[in-house]
C-alpha cells in the first residue's frame, strides 16, 4: 500500500490523454477494408451453369435455384436463384465451391432493411440471355465491348454512391476528393469520363483526376476573387 | 448473535458482467456469499445435433461459433480431428500459416479476458486499452479470410487462401507490439493497489480441486500445475516451437491474471518463430469433395484452446457426415468450479472470479 | 469587473427601496434572486461538465467522445437531456411510491443547498454563516438519506444493497472528512468560510495541511461516490445500484444532484485548501471557477484510471487508516499552533 | 506414482476382471470395454493404482438398441491416456455415477443425461443443464423429431 502502483496507473492515462485518438468516425468516414473483406454475396447470373455445387456446399441452405430442362439440348436452364440472407454465415464456401466463379462477396456490408422480405435476394433470367442465345454467334468484338460498358455502367453508379473511396486511390489531399466528388455530382459527363478512364486505364484517369481538380481550383478562385471585386 | 436471512440475488442472464448469458443465482447472507448455483443453456444451439446433419465441410463455420472470442481456436481443432479421422497431411505452410492463427486467436481471447476484467471490477479505461490492441488482431483475421470475428479461414486440409502480402508486416509489428502492450496493462492494472487488493486471495481454486473438477487451460496453470497440450500431446506442429508455459502456484484471481498476461508473450514468442521459418508451398490438401471416413472409426482429438482442453470426439458410420459429434467444452467444466470458488467471499468476489476463469457461453452453452 | 456582481446586488437592493420597499424585504428578494441565479448556473455549468466529462474520459482511452452534435459534441447533453424528460416514467409496482418518487427531489435538493455558504469571490455568497463549514457537512451528509430512501423504495435486491452500502461507505466517510477540515479550522480559528479564505492569505492551506489535503480528497471521493469508490452504484455488479429502478427525468435527477455535489464538493476544497478565490490578475469569481475545475479534472482523471476497491477494503480504509490519520493530523496541527505560540510566531 | 505401462496394465486388469473386461486398440485409443456393473471398480483402479486423475470428455453415442457412454481418461503429468467404453440397453439407460470419483463428471453426466437422456445412479443433482426444465425428450437421441427449417 504505498501508492506506486496508483501513480503509476495515472501517468499511464495521462500519456494517453495526449495521444491521437483512433477512433474511426463511421459512417462519415467509411472504413478501410481489406481486399478479401466478405460483404454482400453477389451473383453474375450469366456465367451460372447450374451446377448445384453452391447449393450442396452450404451449411445453412441459404442458396436455392430453378431450373427448366430446355427440349434440343441436354443443358439446364437456370430460371432464378435466391439467396436467403437471413440464414448466410459469409463462410465463403459456396465461393470456393462454385467453378465458373458466379458467387463473390463484395465490400457492401450495410446489409440491414426495413422488412423481412427484403433479405432474400433473387435474381430472374435477365432477358437479353435468351435473345443472345437466338443471336447465336455474336462477334466477339461486341461481346467485349459490352462487358467494357458494363463495367463502366458498374463504376459510375459506384462513383455515384461512395465517390470518396475510389477518389481516394487516385488523388491524395481530401480537399481535392472533395472538390471532384462535389464536381462529379453536379456535372454527369465528368463523372461519366472519369469512370470510363478508370475501368480502361488507370494511371491516365489519375491524370485526368488530377487535371480536372486544378482547373475546378482555378474556377473557384477567379470566382471568388470576381466576387470580391 | 446476529440473526440474518439468507436471500437469492439473480446475477444475469442480463447483467453486465456475466460474459453472455450466464445466469448464477447466488445465495447470500448479507455481502457473503454462500453458495452460487450456475443455471446454463441461455446460448445453447445444439450444435451437436446440427453437427450429425452436416458435411464434414458443412460444419467447419459451426465451430467458429462456440468460442466466438478465438474463433481459429475450436475451428483448428475440429480440423485437426477430421484430419486425424481421416488421415488427411496437411501442408507444411498451411500448418505455419495455422500456428500463427491460432496464436494470434489465443492473443485475442486473452485481451478479452484481460479487458472483460477490467471492467468488470470497473478499470474502464483497462477494456478500451485491451479492445485497441486486440483490433489490430481483427484486421489481420480480416486480411486473411475475409472475415473480423467468425473467420472460418482454417479449413479441413488447410487452409482457405494463402495469406496476402500485407500480413507478414502486419503480424511482424504486432508481435513487436506485444511487450509494450504487456508492460501498459500491468502498468494500468497488475501494479495498481486496488487491483491487487481485489484480487489476491480472491476465488482460491487448490491444485487438487482443480484437477479433480477436470480445470484446464490457464486456470488450471494458475494452481500450480504446468500442464499444456501444447507440450504434453503436441498436435499439428507445436513439438517445432521452443516456448514455456507460465505455471503459478496460488490458484487465486490474480494468479489466473497473470497468467494470461504472460501467455501474451508466450504465444508472441511463437508467432514470431513461426513466421522466421515460413515455408512456400501449398496451403491446402487435395482432398476429395465428399469426405467419407471408415465406418466404425472414432477419434477424440483435443488442442490447448484459450481456455482450456478443447476436445472433438467424433464417431463415423462410414457417410459422409458424423454419426456423433461431442465437444469437450473447456469453459463448461471450468464453470464448474465456480460455487467452488465463490463461497465465503463477498458479493463482489463472485464478479472478480466469473471474470478471471474467463468463461465463454457459446461454448459452454454450445 | 473584480465587484461586477457585488455591485450590481447593492444596485439592485438599492433600486428596490427606491421603489418604496422596506430593506428587509429587499433582503429576501435579493437572496431569492441569488438562489435562482445560483441554480440556473448550476444546470448550466452541469451540461458543460457531463460533456466534459465524457470528452475527458474519452480521451483518457483514445476515444473522440461527443463529436457529432454541435462543434465538439457540445450539445451533446442537451440532446440527452431531452429525451430523458421526454422518456417514459416507470414506477416499479412493488415500489413504496412515496419514498420512491421523493428520494430524487430530496437528493437535489440537498446538493443544491451546498452552494449557499460557498464563497464565490470576494463578498460573493448567498449567506455568510459564521458555521458555514458545519453547515457544509452537515447539509452533506443528508444525501446518504436520499439513497436510502431511494434504495429502500424502489423494493429491488441491487437497489437495496446499494443504498445499504451508501450508507455504510458515506457514514464512514464523514468522519474522516470532518477530521480533515478540523485542521483547517485549528490554524484559522473559524468556521466561516470567508474567514478560512481569509486566513490564505499568505500561504495556501494545502502547503500547511498536505495530509489533510489528501484525506479530504480521499474522503470527498468517497462521498461523492466517485470511481474508485462508487460501490453504491456499481453498475457492473449491482446495475446500478439505488438507482437501478429509476427512469427518465427521476433518473436524471440523481445524475445532476451527483454532479451538484461534484461541484460543490471541489468547490470546497478549491476555498479550504486551494486559496479559495485569491488570486492575482483575475476577477475572484473566475479564480475560484478556475480552481474548482481544476479539482474537478483530478477527480475525472482519478475515475478513470483506478478499478473500483472492494467493499470491506474500503470500510476497513476508512476507518483504519483514514480516521487515525486524520486525527494524528489533528493532532500535528495542535502541537504545531502550540510550538509556533511558543516560538512567538503567531 | 510409479511409471505404469498400458500392456502391463490392460494384462493386469483383464486378470483382475475377467470376463467383464474386453479390450480392443484403434488408432489412437486403447479402449477398455467393460461391463456396466463393473463400471465403477475399473474406475477406481485406474484412477488410484494407475494415476488416471483427469476425466477429461464424458460423452455417449446412441447406437439404436444400445447406448455407449464413454469416458476418456488421461493422467496429469504422465499423460498417458485410456478410453473406457460400456454399454446399456436402450430400455433401461441407467449407469453408474462416477461423480464419487471425478467430481467434473457433475455436469458432465447431467448434460449426457440431458441431451441423451441416460441416466447416472447415484447422482445427487440430476437434473437438465443446457435444456429448459420443461422440454420434452431428448434431442441427441437418434429417434428425436426435429423441427424447424
Amino acid at each position: 500500500m504505498n501508492g506506486q502502483g496508483l501513480i503509476k496507473g495515472l501517468g499511464i492515462t495521462l500519456k494517453h490523454f495526449f495521444q491521437k485518438e483512433i477512433t474511426e468516425q463511421y459512417p462519415d468516414v467509411m472504413p478501410e477494408l481489406a481486399t478479401r473483406f466478405r460483404g454482400c454475396l453477389q451473383f453474375e447470373f450469366e456465367k451460372c451453369i447450374a451446377c448445384g455445387i453452391c447449393v450442396n456446399s452450404c451449411p445453412n441452405n441459404v442458396l436455392s435455384f430453378e431450373t427448366e430442362k430446355s427440349e434440343n439440348s441436354k443443358k439446364k436452364k437456370l430460371l432464378s436463384y435466391t439467396i436467403d440472407f437471413q440464414y448466410c454465415m459469409f463462410c465463403n464456401l459456396c465461393v470456393e465451391g462454385c467453378p465458373k466463379d458466379c458467387l463473390h462477396f463484395d465490400h457492401d456490408f450495410e446489409l440491414s432493411t426495413f422488412s423481412r422480405d427484403d433479405i432474400k435476394r433473387v435474381y430472374l433470367r435477365p432477358a437479353e440471355m435468351d435473345e443472345e442465345k437466338e443471336a447465336d454467334a455474336a462477334p466477339v468484338q461486341d461481346e467485349q465491348e459490352s462487358k467494357e460498358q458494363k463495367q463502366i455502367d458498374a463504376m459510375l453508379k459506384a462513383l455515384q454512391k461512395n465517390p470518396q473511396k475510389i477518389l481516394a486511390k487516385m488523388l491524395e489531399q481530401e480537399e481535392d476528393i472533395g472538390i471532384l466528388s462535389e464536381l462529379m455530382q453536379s456535372n454527369e459527363k465528368t463523372a461519366g469520363k472519369i469512370a470510363e478512364l478508370l475501368v480502361k486505364d488507370k494511371e491516365k484517369a489519375a491524370k485526368v483526376a488530377a487535371g480536372f481538380v486544378t482547373k475546378e481550383k482555378k474556377n473557384r478562385l477567379q470566382a471568388e476573387k470576381g466576387g470580391e471585386e | 448473535m446476529m440473526q440474518s436471512d439468507i436471500y437469492n440475488v439473480n446475477v444475469g442472464p442480463i447483467h453486465p458482467s456475466t460474459h453472455g448469458g450466464l445466469h448464477a443465482e447466488a445465495v447470500m447472507d448479507g455481502e457473503i456469499i454462500q453458495d452460487v448455483i450456475v443455471h446454463l443453456g441461455y446460448v445453447h444451439r445444439s450444435v451437436e445435433k446440427i453437427a450429425e446433419s452436416k458435411t464434414y465441410q458443412q460444419f467447419v463455420p459451426y465451430t467458429a461459433r462456440l468460442d466466438y472470442l478465438a474463433t481459429n481456436l475450436p475451428v483448428l481443432g475440429y480440423c485437426q480431428a477430421v484430419e486425424k479421422l481421416l488421415g488427411i497431411e496437411v501442408p507444411e505452410r498451411a500448418e505455419y500459416i495455422r500456428i500463427i492463427m491460432a496464436e494470434l486467436s489465443r492473443i485475442a481471447s486473452h485481451q478479452i479476458a484481460i479487458s472483460a476484467t477490467g471492467i468488470d471490477l470497473g478499470a474502464t479505461t483497462g477494456l478500451m486499452y485491451g479492445m485497441r490492441d486486440r483490433e489490430r488482431i481483427m484486421n489481420i483475421f480480416e486480411m486473411t479470410g475475409g472475415q473480423r470475428l467468425l473467420s472460418s479461414y482454417i479449413r479441413i486440409g488447410g487452409v482457405g487462401a494463402d495469406i496476402p502480402d500485407e500480413f507478414i508486416p502486419a503480424v511482424q509489428s504486432f508481435v513487436n507490439d506485444i511487450p509494450k502492450m504487456m508492460d501498459e496493462y500491468n502498468g494500468l492494472m497488475t501494479g495498481n493497489e486496488i487491483w491487487e487488493a481485489r484480487m489476491k486471495g480472491v476465488g482460491i481454486l487448490s491444485k487438487e480441486d482443480a484437477v479433480k473438477y477436470g480445470v484446464t487451460g490457464p486456470n488450471l496453470r494458475a494452481s500450480g500445475i504446468a500442464y499444456d497440450i501444447r507440450k504434453a500431446e503436441p498436435y499439428g506442429i507445436y513439438d517445432r516451437f521452443d516456448f514455456d508455459i507460465p505455471a503459478r502456484s496460488g490458484g487465486d484471481s490474480l494468479d489466473r491474471w497473470n497468467i494470461r498476461i504472460e501467455e501474451l508473450g508466450e504465444s508472441g514468442r511463437i508467432i514470431q518463430q513461426a513466421l522466421d521459418n515460413l515455408p512456400e508451398g501449398e496451403v491446402k490438401a487435395k482432398i476429395p469433395k465428399v469426405l467419407k471416413a471408415e465406418a466404425g472409426t472414432e477419434v477424440y482429438h483435443r488442442i490447448e484452446s484459450a481456455k482450456g482442453e478443447l476436445g472433438y470426439y467424433i464417431v463415423s458410420d462410414g457417410g459422409n457426415k458424423p454419426y456423433r459429434l461431442h465437444v469437450r467444452a473447456p469453459s463448461f467444466i471450468n464453470l464448474m468450479v465456480l460455487p467452488l470458488v465463490c463461497r465465503g467471499g463477498v458479493f463482489q468476489d463472485l464478479i472478480t472470479n466469473i471474470a478471471t476463469l474467463d468463461p465463454i457461453l457459446g461454448e459452454s452453452d454450445r | 469587473m473584480e465587484h461586477l456582481f457585488t455591485n450590481l446586488a447593492t444596485a439592485l437592493t438599492g433600486w428596490m427601496i427606491t421603489l418604496g420597499l422596506s430593506p428587509v424585504w429587499a433582503d429576501v428578494i435579493l437572496l431569492l434572486v441569488k438562489w435562482i441565479i445560483i441554480i440556473t448556473i448550476i444546470t448550466l455549468n452541469i451540461i458543460i461538465l457531463i460533456w466534459l466529462e465524457r470528452k475527458v474520459s474519452a480521451f483518457f482511452q483514445e476515444r473522440l467522445g461527443p463529436n457529432r452534435l454541435g462543434p465538439f459534441g457540445i450539445f451533446q447533453t442537451i440532446a440527452d437531456a431531452i429525451k430523458l424528460l421526454t422518456k417514459e416514467d416507470i414506477v416499479p409496482s412493488a415500489a413504496d411510491k412515496l419514498i420512491f418518487k421523493t428520494a430524487p427531489m430530496f437528493f437535489i435538493v440537498v446538493a443544491v443547498m451546498l452552494y449557499t455558504v460557498i464563497p464565490m469571490g470576494q463578498g460573493m455568497e448567498v449567506i455568510n454563516l459564521n458555521i458555514g463549514l458545519l453547515f457544509f457537512i452537515s447539509m452533506g451528509s443528508l444525501s446518504t438519506i436520499a439513497l436510502l430512501m431511494a434504495g429502500w423504495g424502489s423494493d429491488n435486491k441491487w437497489s437495496l444493497m446499494g443504498a445499504v452500502r451508501s450508507v455504510a461507505q458515506m457514514i464512514s466517510y464523514e468522519i474522516p472528512l470532518a477530521f480533515s477540515l478540523l485542521g483547517v479550522v485549528m490554524i484559522s480559528g473559524s468556521l466561516n468560510l470567508q474567514d478560512i479564505v481569509a486566513a490564505q492569505d499568505n500561504i495556501w492551506f494545502v502547503i500547511l495541511q498536505p495530509i489533510a489535503f489528501l484525506t479530504y480528497f480521499i474522503a470527498a471521493t468517497a462521498e461523492l461516490n466517485r470511481g474508485p469508490f462508487d460501490m453504491p452504484e456499481a453498475e457492473q455488479e449491482l446495475t446500478g445500484g439505488a438507482y437501478t429502478e429509476y427512469t427518465g427525468m427521476r433518473w436524471a435527477l440523481f445524475f445532476l444532484a451527483e454532479y451538484t455535489n461534484l461541484v460543490a464538493v471541489s468547490a470546497l476544497m478549491a476555498t479550504v485548501f486551494l486559496g479559495g478565490w485569491q488570486g492575482p490578475w483575475l476577477p475572484s469569481w473566475l479564480w475560484i471557477i478556475i480552481k474548482t475545475y481544476g479539482v474537478i479534472l483530478v477527480f475525472f482523471w482519478v475515475k478513470w484510471t483506478f478499478p473500483r476497491i472492494r467493499m470491506d477494503h474500503l470500510m476497513s480504509f476508512s476507518w483504519k487508516v483514514l480516521v487515525p490519520v486524520s486525527l494524528g493530523n489533528i493532532l500535528l496541527t495542535g502541537a504545531g499552533i502550540y510550538f509556533c505560540q511558543w516560538m512567538g510566531w503567531c | 506414482m510409479q511409471e505404469i505401462n498400458l500392456e502391463q496394465m490392460v494384462q493386469k486388469l483383464e486378470e483382475q476382471l475377467g470376463d467383464k473386461l474386453i479390450t480392443t486398440r484403434d488408432q489412437f485409443f486403447t479402449v477398455l470395454n467393460i461391463d456396466k456393473m463393473a463400471l465403477p471398480t475399473l474406475m477406481l483402479k485406474l484412477r488410484d493404482d494407475y494415476g488416471f486423475n483427469h476425466l477429461a470428455n464424458l460423452s455417449s453415442v446412441d447406437y439404436g438398441e444400445e447406448f455407449e457412454v464413454v469416458y476418456h481418461l488421461y493422467s496429469i503429468p504422465a499423460n498417458d491416456k485410456v478410453c473406457v467404453k460400456t454399454r446399456i440397453p436402450r430400455i433401461s439407460a441407467e449407469v453408474d455415477s462416477l461423480i464419487d470419483i471425478w467430481p467434473t463428471a457433475d455436469w458432465q453426466e447431467r448434460e449426457v443425461y440431458d441431451l441423451m437422456g441416460i441416466k447416472f445412479k447415484g447422482h445427487p443433482n440430476l437434473i437438465r443443464v443446457l435444456l429448459p426444465d420443461d422440454f420434452v425428450g431428448h434431442p441427441l437421441r437418434k429417434d428425436f423429431v426435429m423441427g424447424g427449417r
